[in-house]
């Protein structure tokens, strides 16, 4: 009887599945469907959670200006739930159920090589926002977030410049930072300099007096931290209890934007250091239109930062590439892409080069007790972006099909 | 004539399933293979945990070594001659580790997927459950488990491709992985798979092995004083579940193409006894149903609605656990219960018998 | 002379200092019974568990059938031929009568023996004639768990003599038996004794009287004295210790 | 600085982690000793007295303000921990497994709660301007020593916290009933101790002290939805190496858990440190199943 009522259910689940294919959605006329597929849940919604919004900001923009080829642009909203297994599996869902023309997403490298081979197999395209460790070059990813080269080498150069030469990595345990770090390694070392300790801990870890010991012993003129986000804040916290001073040992942080100064509380980090591509302190007028539309969508006390706006540009420049191509067939679209050429963004001129990453310019600021940083230094215009850096990885070279 | 009517309701439901690719579309039908997937490991957490009272937070981990060791193999298979997995270049090796090696070719690594987690699953309840620790110490034991073995992977990158785990693999056994025709053969393999371990698994606890399994998690005690050796028994139960959970991890890595840490760690090997207690810990058809309708109101209310997926899922842990212990396989017993008139006396005597076998327990644990 | 079944020598169990049994020494020969009473906490049960390997000594040693089994695992004794009954009654709830006698019953107990899918030979048989002896027949496929605590102690007790070891332990066969039930209790070890030993403890002085056997007293983890029921009903001694501090001693 | 400063520093070091987990550890192993009951949901209340601090810290201010936050942790934890035993755990006594997997959805729950009312984003506790800075050696073998008193604080505070509860369950009557039910449930009951409430204080006050634990830590991490989690696996570890009920035996499981990670992660990552104690634990528990400290009882109960 048990077995039986089982098997009935089971029978039941079956239809459900049938049901849902027939309920299998497609775009009505007048529109177009886009996926925006980031963590909603989990440990990295506190991070992504931003970027949606700001690449819904976008969506909306471009449909108040009539949006694209005539067609109004229908947001379909995934959560990857911080997992790399659920990212892969909602990107199919978008391409293969909502039969999305491309995908705005990911943030952590996991969930990027998790979506790759999906949208190599259905030949779709993925707009990623966030600066990785490179070493990567599909040609269904438009890849806008900073390359190694944009973002942590101008740093050590900046750094060099200002005469520390003695260097200690810190980094929470995952892929950028053990990367980021190998490939600084070979620049502190070519540049003369000193690697004075490396050290990991595990994501959300809250212990660091054991580092800090191992950083009192060392000496470092700066500290590089590729340290991802609460840890931040314990990190922080025990370097001050230890009495070690912003002054006396600055940190380098390439995972501390405005966001994260924020929750931390500026008095917790002010003085410190960090490389981006964008700061919301940057003076230019496409900045301070952006400033304003996101805090009238999303409140006045809102801050903004990096892989925000990346997420928004990315939107602003797929439209451009629909516009220019006059498809949205996504090889035609990443190809316009490549060759829209130079465009104003709020971070400054930008644009996709052939390997499908972006130029971008390259900052290094400090944390002001506003929570604001205050630029000090700028690489000279954009950088042209190299997935596989040249001292670390030699002879790999990026070739986009 | 009942054996006969259930006999046929088995193949009904095995043909229902067999001939989804053909009324499923793609994307349901890589939902249902993946999650048929983990019914396999499902199988295995009931084998310990519905019959054997052994609790386990850490199947992920054997999941985990079965899925890895599979997706070495098809990592190793994408390669160029010569070439090493791209992970390892950006992690600063310069060759191949030798016990990579090892999966190279197809058989030893289909062997290895399956008896890696068993062998580790031995190992470790030997050392346990030979020392008389059980219970809720192996559960927690077996959590702890599950965390140091998403910690150790995400530490050793250069081996293990770390937090981004193993991805984009193109071939197995020189098909083609993305192709549609394979994809579906990969779906009749797990659905063939799954038919089999549960024949398998309803066969030997038929057999002695799961009376005493049985009577092991009734009272320990009462059967090692009958001269049976529970810490074999166990260890065997928990070796079988690993090897199970070692072949559904490795079906999974084929349906979804990718296998990191977040996967493998506390949360995602505690869902996985959750899936099992929804559907009926003791009961094998029970908890292929839990399993699939866990993961299937997974994938909907996650997409509806995000935020509510942990409340959902916390809600759903208290309730199966106090309100309907045997889980939907016991609905049909409840429900007959309702209708019958009651029994005297037993009914109320019920939960007086949990609080003294309770303090029994209590007294035993760790013994 | 005939050597013993076993053999319980000077053995010492002792918890946080405190000396459960104190040098205490004991002998049984094949196919006879002993009785062992006493005041609680005199060490009856810990004597038990040590002569099955539930607690170690920490000196003295127990020989069964002239091999010495104090450090041996408990599951290995058993396979030797000695059986217990818990005070508790302990069987197996989720399976049913039957089964529990199967599994008592069984010879093959290795893990690797235990995936066939028929009974070895002779198990059944053994099972069914002691289903009959404990007189549950009728019950024999409801789940043990179903039967009233008197039924709980038979099966346990059928358990035990279905083992078919040579030695059998009852803690306390007859706690919460009506006095039918505990005489035909008496009846039933008895009859048994004929193949087995049984070493029985037990409060209850009318089941003792109808066992018809040696009684052994202990007290305070020492052997006081050995002796018919009779000779240790008229001891002063035995009155005093029981008088001073029990009050079951008034049933006796 | 010297070798003497550095092992000292670290020793010192691996004392204050040992202390957070101990203030975890207290109440698990108290209503693993009495109730047989392993709490999952007890990270979460580590969790809810940090953002109790938090509330307080935003609330009162000045030199004091902080006490009061450590108090207002201790009794909302308390308070929840009660509340929980009272409609969760009271019904799942005699089952520890269930108990195991419905703590878990509690622990589930309480973490989606504080991220509606918090954010995902973690809070911070700001320490009274009388814990900053450290207690710092300039000559001699220990010069370069430099002890934050945060740390010292909290070292303090776990010591307070575990002399008193020796001295509550040693001296007390309440600590009498305890020890009692912790012995024997069955004789301790038909002697007339209320076995009901026993349970519920016990459970309740371990959870309080997981709640001060909670404000302890805030002091020097961040306060999240998911603090408790990254630290109660270790906790539990603490459990099966202190012996169940043991309060002794739980306070030198912490202080050797705590010492040994801190000296492993001179040597090596801190990721493999975990891994390291992990298998420690496995190789302790083949020599020492019932824990470090281990009273055997003469109370053998058979199921």
């Amino acid at each position: 009887m048990r077995s039986l009522l089982n098997r009935y259910v089971k029978l039941a689940v079956l239809c459900l599945c049938g049901l849902g294919v027939c309920g299998a959605s497609s775009a009505q006329n007048g529109t177009v469907k886009v996926g925006v597929l980031h963590s909603l849940s989990g440990t990295m919604a506190i991070s992504e959670v931003t970027v949606k919004n700001a690449t819904l900001l976008a969506i909306d923009q471009v449909n108040a200006s009539g949006g694209v080829l005539g067609k109004k642009i229908v947001p379909v909203i995934e959560d990857g739930a911080s997992d790399p297994a659920i990212f892969s599996q909602k990107a199919q869902k978008l391409i293969q159920q909502d039969r999305v023309v491309t995908v705005f997403g990911g943030w952590t490298s996991a969930s990027r090589k998790a979506m790759l081979p999906v949208f190599e197999r259905f030949h779709s395209l993925l707009w990623y926002p966030v600066q990785f460790e490179g070493n990567e070059c599909s040609s269904n990813i438009m890849y806008s977030g900073a390359q190694p080269n944009q973002q942590i080498l101008p740093a050590l150069d900046w750094a060099f410049e200002k005469g520390k030469k003695r260097i200690f990595l810190l980094g929470s345990d995952y892929v950028f930072p053990r990367t980021a770090n190998l490939i600084l390694k070979k620049h502190i070392v070519q540049g003369g300099g000193t690697v004075v300790g490396e050290e990991y801990v595990p994501l959300g870890g809250t212990d660091f007096s054991s580092i800090i010991t191992k950083i009192e012993i060392a000496k470092p003129d700066a500290v590089f931290s590729t340290l991802n986000g609460d840890s931040n804040v314990s990190f922080f916290k025990q370097l001050a209890a230890a009495g070690i001073t912003q002054a006396r040992m600055p940190v380098m942080s390439f995972s501390i934007a405005e966001q994260e100064a924020k929750s931390m509380g500026p008095s917790l980090v002010n003085g410190s250091f960090a490389a981006w591509n964008y700061f919301q302190s940057l003076n230019n007028p496409d900045n301070k239109k952006f400033i304003a539309a996101y805090k009238s969508k999303y409140g006045k006390d809102a801050v903004l930062d990096d892989p925000m706006v990346h997420g928004y540009v990315d939107v602003l420049i797929w439209a451009a590439a629909v516009k220019k191509a006059g498809s949205f067939d996504p090889n035609a679209v990443r190809k316009a892409a490549t060759e829209l050429g130079w465009t104003d963004s709020p971070m400054g001129q930008v644009k996709f080069a052939d390997n499908q990453s972006l130029y971008q310019t390259a900052y290094v600021g400090q944390l002001q007790p506003d929570g604001q940083f205050k630029v000090l230094w700028q690489s000279k215009g954009a950088l042209r972006p190299e997935p596989y850096d040249a001292l670390a990885f030699p002879g790999k070279r990026c070739v986009v099909k | 004539m009942k054996k006969r009517l259930e006999l046929s309701f088995d193949a009904a439901m095995l043909a229902a399933l067999a001939l989804a690719p053909f009324y499923l579309s793609s994307y349901h039908l890589s939902l249902l293979g993946r999650f048929l997937a983990l019914a396999i490991l499902s199988l295995g957490i009931s084998l310990i945990w519905g019959w054997g009272g052994i609790l386990s937070l850490g199947q992920g981990v054997f999941w985990g070594l079965g899925a890895y060791v599979l997706a070495m193999h098809l990592k190793l298979t994408g390669l160029a001659p010569g070439d090493i997995p791209d992970f390892m270049m950006w992690s600063g090796l310069d060759h191949l580790p030798g016990w990579w090696r090892l999966f190279q070719s197809p058989l030893p690594a289909l062997v290895g997927a399956i008896a890696i987690p068993a062998a580790v699953a031995a190992g470790l309840a030997w050392l346990v459950f030979d020392r008389r620790v059980r219970g809720v110490y192996f559960a927690l034991i077996t959590q702890a488990l599950a965390l140091a073995f998403s910690t150790l992977l995400i530490s050793e990158q250069a081996y293990t491709g770390g937090f981004n785990g193993l991805t984009d693999f193109t071939t197995i056994f020189g098909r083609v992985i993305i192709d549609p025709g394979f994809q579906r053969g990969i779906y009749w393999i797990t659905l063939a798979t799954l038919a089999l371990c549960f024949l398998g698994c309803r066969w030997i606890l038929n057999a002695s092995f799961g009376k005493v399994l049985l009577a092991i998690r009734d009272g320990e005690s009462r059967v090692r004083f009958l001269g049976y050796n529970p810490a074999a028994y166990k260890t065997v139960a928990f070796a079988l579940a690993g090897a199970l959970a070692g072949l559904s991890g490795a079906l999974y890595i084929l349906h979804v193409g990718v296998i990191s840490p977040a996967m493998v760690g506390v949360v995602p090997s505690i869902e996985m006894v959750i899936a099992v207690a929804v559907g009926g810990r003791a009961s094998l058809p029970g908890v292929i149903l839990g399993t699939l309708l866990v993961n299937f109101g997974k994938d909907w209310i996650s997409s509806a609605m995000p935020e509510v997926w942990q409340l959902a899922m916390g809600l759903l842990f208290i309730l199966v656990v106090t309100v309907l212990p045997q889980g939907l396989a016991g609905i049909p017993g409840a429900a007959a219960r309702l209708f019958r008139p009651r029994r005297k006396r037993q009914e109320p005597e019920a939960p007086r018998r949990e609080m003294r076998k309770g303090a029994a327990m209590a007294a035993q644990e760790k013994d | 002379m005939t050597s013993p079944l076993l053999s319980v020598e000077n053995i010492t169990v002792s918890f946080d200092g405190f000396n459960a049994l104190d040098g205490i020494s004991l002998q049984l020969m094949p196919t006879s019974i002993r009785v062992l009473i006493g005041p609680n906490g005199a060490g009856k049960s810990t004597l038990l568990d040590a002569i099955i390997g539930h607690v170690r000594p920490s000196s003295g040693r127990v020989v069964f059938k002239g091999r010495d089994i104090t450090h041996m695992e408990e599951y290995r004794i058993v396979r030797d031929g000695i059986c217990r009954k818990f005070q508790a009654p302990g069987v197996l709830e989720s399976l049913t009568v039957m089964d529990n006698l199967n599994l008592a019953a069984r010879r093959r107990r290795e893990c690797w023996r235990s995936f066939s899918r028929g009974v070895a030979g002779g198990t059944y048989e053994q099972a069914e004639r002691v289903l009959k002896l404990i007189d549950l027949a009728g019950k024999r496929n409801l789940p043990a768990g179903q039967l009233s605590h008197g039924e709980k102690q038979w099966l346990e007790i059928g358990m035990v003599v279905a083992s078919d070891a040579e030695l059998l332990l009852l803690d306390e066969p007859a706690a919460g038996m009506s006095h039918g039930e505990s005489e035909q209790t008496a009846a039933l070890i008895r009859e048994l004794s004929s193949q087995h030993s049984f070493l029985v403890i037990d409060h209850d002085m009318a089941f003792v009287d109808q066992l018809d056997a040696p009684v052994s007293v202990m007290h305070m983890g020492r052997m006081l004295k050995e002796g018919t029921l009779k000779e240790i009903r008229n001891d002063p001694q035995i009155a005093a210790i029981y008088l001073g501090r029990d009050k079951e001693a008034s049933v006796a | 600085m010297g070798h003497a400063a550095i092992i000292a520093g670290q020793a010192f070091n691996g004392v204050s982690v040992a202390s957070i987990l101990l203030l975890t550890a207290l109440g698990l192993a108290l209503s693993f000793g009495v109730m047989n009951v392993i709490n999952m949901a007890h990270g979460e209340m580590l969790m809810v007295g940090g953002y109790l601090a938090y509330v307080a810290s935003r609330i009162a201010h000045g030199p004091m303000a902080f006490l009061l936050a450590l108090l207002l942790s201790f009794l909302g934890a308390t308070l929840l921990g009660a509340l929980l035993e009272l409609t969760v755990i009271q019904r799942l006594y005699g089952r520890p497994l269930d108990t195991l997997l419905a703590t878990w959805g509690v622990s589930l729950i309480l973490q989606q709660g504080a991220r509606s009312l918090f954010g995902a984003i973690g809070v911070e506790v700001v320490a009274p301007r009388w814990l900053n800075g450290s207690f710092a050696v300039h000559s001699g073998a220990f010069a370069g020593l430099s002890l934050p008193y945060v740390r010292i604080f909290i070292v303090a505070l776990t010591a307070v916290v575990l002399v008193s509860l020796m001295l509550f369950i040693a001296r007390t009557r309440w600590g009498l009933y305890l020890r009692a039910v912790h012995q024997d449930r069955e004789m301790a009951q038909a002697l007339g101790v209320n076995t009901r409430w026993v349970d519920l204080a016990v459970f309740a006050v371990g959870t309080g002290v997981a709640g001060l634990a909670g404000a302890a830590l805030a002091l020097i991490a961040p306060v999240t939805p998911t603090v408790g989690q990254n630290y109660v696996v270790y906790a539990f570890l603490v459990v099966i190496v202190g012996g169940m009920g043991s309060l002794l035996g739980t306070a030198l499981a912490a202080l050797s858990i705590g010492l040994i990670t801190a000296g492993a992660q001179m040597f090596t990552s801190v990721s493999l440190a975990d891994v390291l104690l992990l298998v420690l634990v496995i190789v302790f528990i083949q020599f020492r199943p019932q824990g470090i400290v281990f009273k055997r009882s003469r109370v053998m109960k058979e199921a």
